[in-house]
């Protein structure tokens, strides 16, 4: 089973080199930290900001410069600021190139519900639903089940929707998964999980096919 | 052409009750406190608020939440603020919730004389409801937009790093994120900032919203600038 | 009667202090050098600039800095520069005071056609349509009458349209007049014209109440 | 993330006949005099351009005209070219003339993702024929709109002042006007630049276009920079 870091170091291998990536709030934000070495990858900050860099050294803190979720950042050289309109402007015309978000569910045919609980205080959809909307590939990091144990891998999301069909990939603590015109198709399993304990906490339609290798992560 | 006042108070003079206020920042950052502080001083009540967040408890619009001057809230994400929830669930304050890059492009929309925009952010979801959509060719594939109207505002509040007297705004950093577009979007707008110059100090080609769109101008008192998370590596 | 600068005087007194302008092609940008000296006016050329000047000295031509006519300009302290989005975005959400113009054919309900005549070359609209369009205020400067001694203040333009009911305003080389519900409604007569010269000249409703003063330029 | 290429025959390598380009420039001011030349001695053909002028009979856009390799132009206004009069008169070339405002802004709405806008150009003449319109309240008036769409291009071409290695773009004065709604609408947007530095070296509150928007960059081999209409006053 993966952990947080382990979810974040899956997702960073998807990202290529020259790519422009927005990351979402939570394990998104630490797939940063594993970009490999070396690899031209720009992040994309959704509050005006394009080539962040990693958090400010102690007492280097610039209240001007934060990120989407509201931590002190830098900038890395290249970088551009820019204001709202134009930051989602270029999400909307689709010039990032990957997003990597959290999720609360997704269904088969890659809905995604994120930014609501009925009956809890709702904090709004920030910039979330703009970008599965606008992003032409979208990879959530995600929990696989609820702690009652409960799928979060739907037919049909339970949750008020965030997006609809935009989901491409989802890496959860137990298996990497595309979103297929078919459903979840099961690409690759954590370390130590067998294919039949993803069946089991995978409600929406799950397609495998031969054999399904555990996923590397050094 | 001199838009400069020579106080908060004196920039929201007009500013009475029941007006709508758009106010720049993200979070904490780029937030005209000064404004704020004198709106929460002169008292205005019946506010409806465009801001991507409403502040926190202590800071930020959340200091007018506290005195009960705001009526309704417009905005993207508003987590961070309790006396928020309590009214918000008490029913004392309205809450409409929109996406973000659709905060931002409806004032946009306002500041470049479009009526409407077409976004796709939301469709499917219950931020769709009871909107026009359309349905337009993307890259070779039908696509499913909503269609969003431009914001109307009284007042827009908005915090640059620098102006000069002509009222050329110039902003520092991620302190930019809403401030461009809501000035755009004021019919009366007013901006603070750390510092005016003269006229013929700022590199026109380096300024970011220009004088024509800016009615007043005011150097704020001081800026607390505070920080929401103070997050740090070691050296 | 009034020559080109008679007419440009004219229009200039139309200007307030505090007035954002944009100066169309020809007689209008001659209204530049009446503006009063210690009036606050600044110019808006639709290519970019807030803040334009008077031509350059010899030999400090730039080419970089041009205003909308493609005339070599200079600045004015506290100017701006920005791309022909923002530009069109003031001028359509009405930022601009005052958008002063030429005309072929102006109609008696502020219909104005300056573009296009059938069977010659055209040239193109320019911002010619942007501006009447969502301007607050326009005055046309034209001539009253055509070469063959036609009224070129219509009750309706024979000439393919730039916009409608738009005009506000028009100085001839004859007369002032308002653009009414009820039609052309006449202000001034220039110098050494008679009411009944601008009756003459005037094809579309006109309305001549009282007593109509002399205009006044020095 | 190093986006500079050789030449300006490395930049239009796969600029095929009949491909739509959008070039940048206003008059003669801003426009990509090297990649103009560049396309002129690879020689290809059918081109549609989206530009808002023509160019002069030797020099801008003139000089592609001279070689018959434009199909069609989309401009707002072409007076300045007598070949140009001819082809159109002859029928040789296609024009299709729009209102500049109308040309900036669905440049911008490529850039911005939004599928279409609405302005209040045209309305009512010839250019709204065949066109829905649509009516908004401006200022508690009732006011008629056009929708025009967003342009599709298959490359843009730009000419900025500065660039870095990562494709970021800084204009100069007049010079910017239609450069960076372009540079953001290309499919694959070429910019070529009076001088390159490295990645740091601009400041990033400068920057007009942000590199994401930049596909190549290349440093121009001369700038002939000419001037339309020399006007100028006695010392």
């Amino acid at each position: 089973m993966l952990d947080k870091i382990g979810i974040a170091k899956r997702i960073a291998r998807e990202i290529k080199d020259g790519y422009y990536v927005n990351l979402g709030i939570g394990i998104p934000t630490l797939v940063a930290n594993y970009i490999p070495q070396g690899m031209n990858v720009v992040l994309q900050s959704e509050n005006g900001l394009l080539g962040m860099g990693p958090f400010p050294f102690e007492g280097e803190e610039d209240p001007d410069l934060i990120n989407a979720g509201k931590q002190t950042i830098t900038t890395v050289p290249g970088s551009a600021f820019f204001d709202s309109a134009m930051s989602f402007g270029m999400i909307r015309s689709r010039k990032v190139d990957l997003t990597i978000l959290g999720a609360m569910e997704v269904a088969d045919n890659g809905d995604i519900a994120n930014w609501k609980i009925p009956g809890k205080m709702v904090k709004g959809m920030g910039g979330a639903m703009d970008l599965v909307a606008s992003a032409k590939n979208i990879i959530v990091a995600m929990q696989h089940v609820n702690k009652a144990n409960e799928s979060k891998l739907l037919t049909k999301c339970t949750l008020p929707l965030t997006g609809v069909k935009c989901v491409k990939k989802i890496v959860t603590e137990l298996a990497v998964l595309d979103v297929t015109a078919q459903g979840f198709k099961l690409l690759e399993r954590a370390p130590g999980i067998s294919v039949e304990q993803i069946k089991n906490a995978t409600e929406g339609r799950l397609i495998i096919e031969g054999d399904i290798p555990e996923m590397k992560i050094e | 052409m001199n838009k400069v006042v020579a106080s908060a108070e004196e920039a929201i003079k007009d500013i009475n009750d029941n007006a709508t206020l758009m106010l720049g920042g993200f979070g904490l950052c780029g937030i005209p406190e000064n404004t704020i502080a004198a709106l929460v001083k002169k008292g205005v009540k019946g506010l409806t608020c465009i801001s991507n967040n409403a502040g926190v408890d202590d800071f930020g619009i959340g200091l007018m939440l506290k005195t009960r001057q705001v009526k309704k809230m417009i905005s993207s994400y508003v987590g961070e603020n309790a006396e928020f929830e309590r009214q918000l669930l008490s029913g004392e304050l309205e809450v409409e919730l929109i996406p973000q890059g659709t905060l931002a492009t409806r004032c946009l929309a306002s500041g470049y004389g479009m009526p409407a925009i077409f976004t796709p952010a939301g469709v499917g979801t219950e931020v769709a409801e009871g909107k026009e959509t359309r349905k337009f060719m993307v890259d070779g594939v039908e696509k499913e937009f909503l269609m969003e109207m431009a914001f109307d505002s009284d007042f827009a509040i908005v915090k640059a790093w620098k102006a000069d007297t002509h009222g050329n705004l110039v902003f520092r950093e991620t302190a930019r994120n809403f401030n461009p577009m809501m000035a755009m979007a004021g019919k009366i707008t007013i901006a603070e900032v750390e510092e005016i110059v003269e006229a013929g100090q700022l590199d026109p080609d380096h300024i970011h919203t220009p004088g024509i769109y800016v009615h007043r101008v005011f150097k704020g008192e001081k800026y607390e600038k505070r920080i929401e998370q103070r997050t740090v590596r070691k050296k």
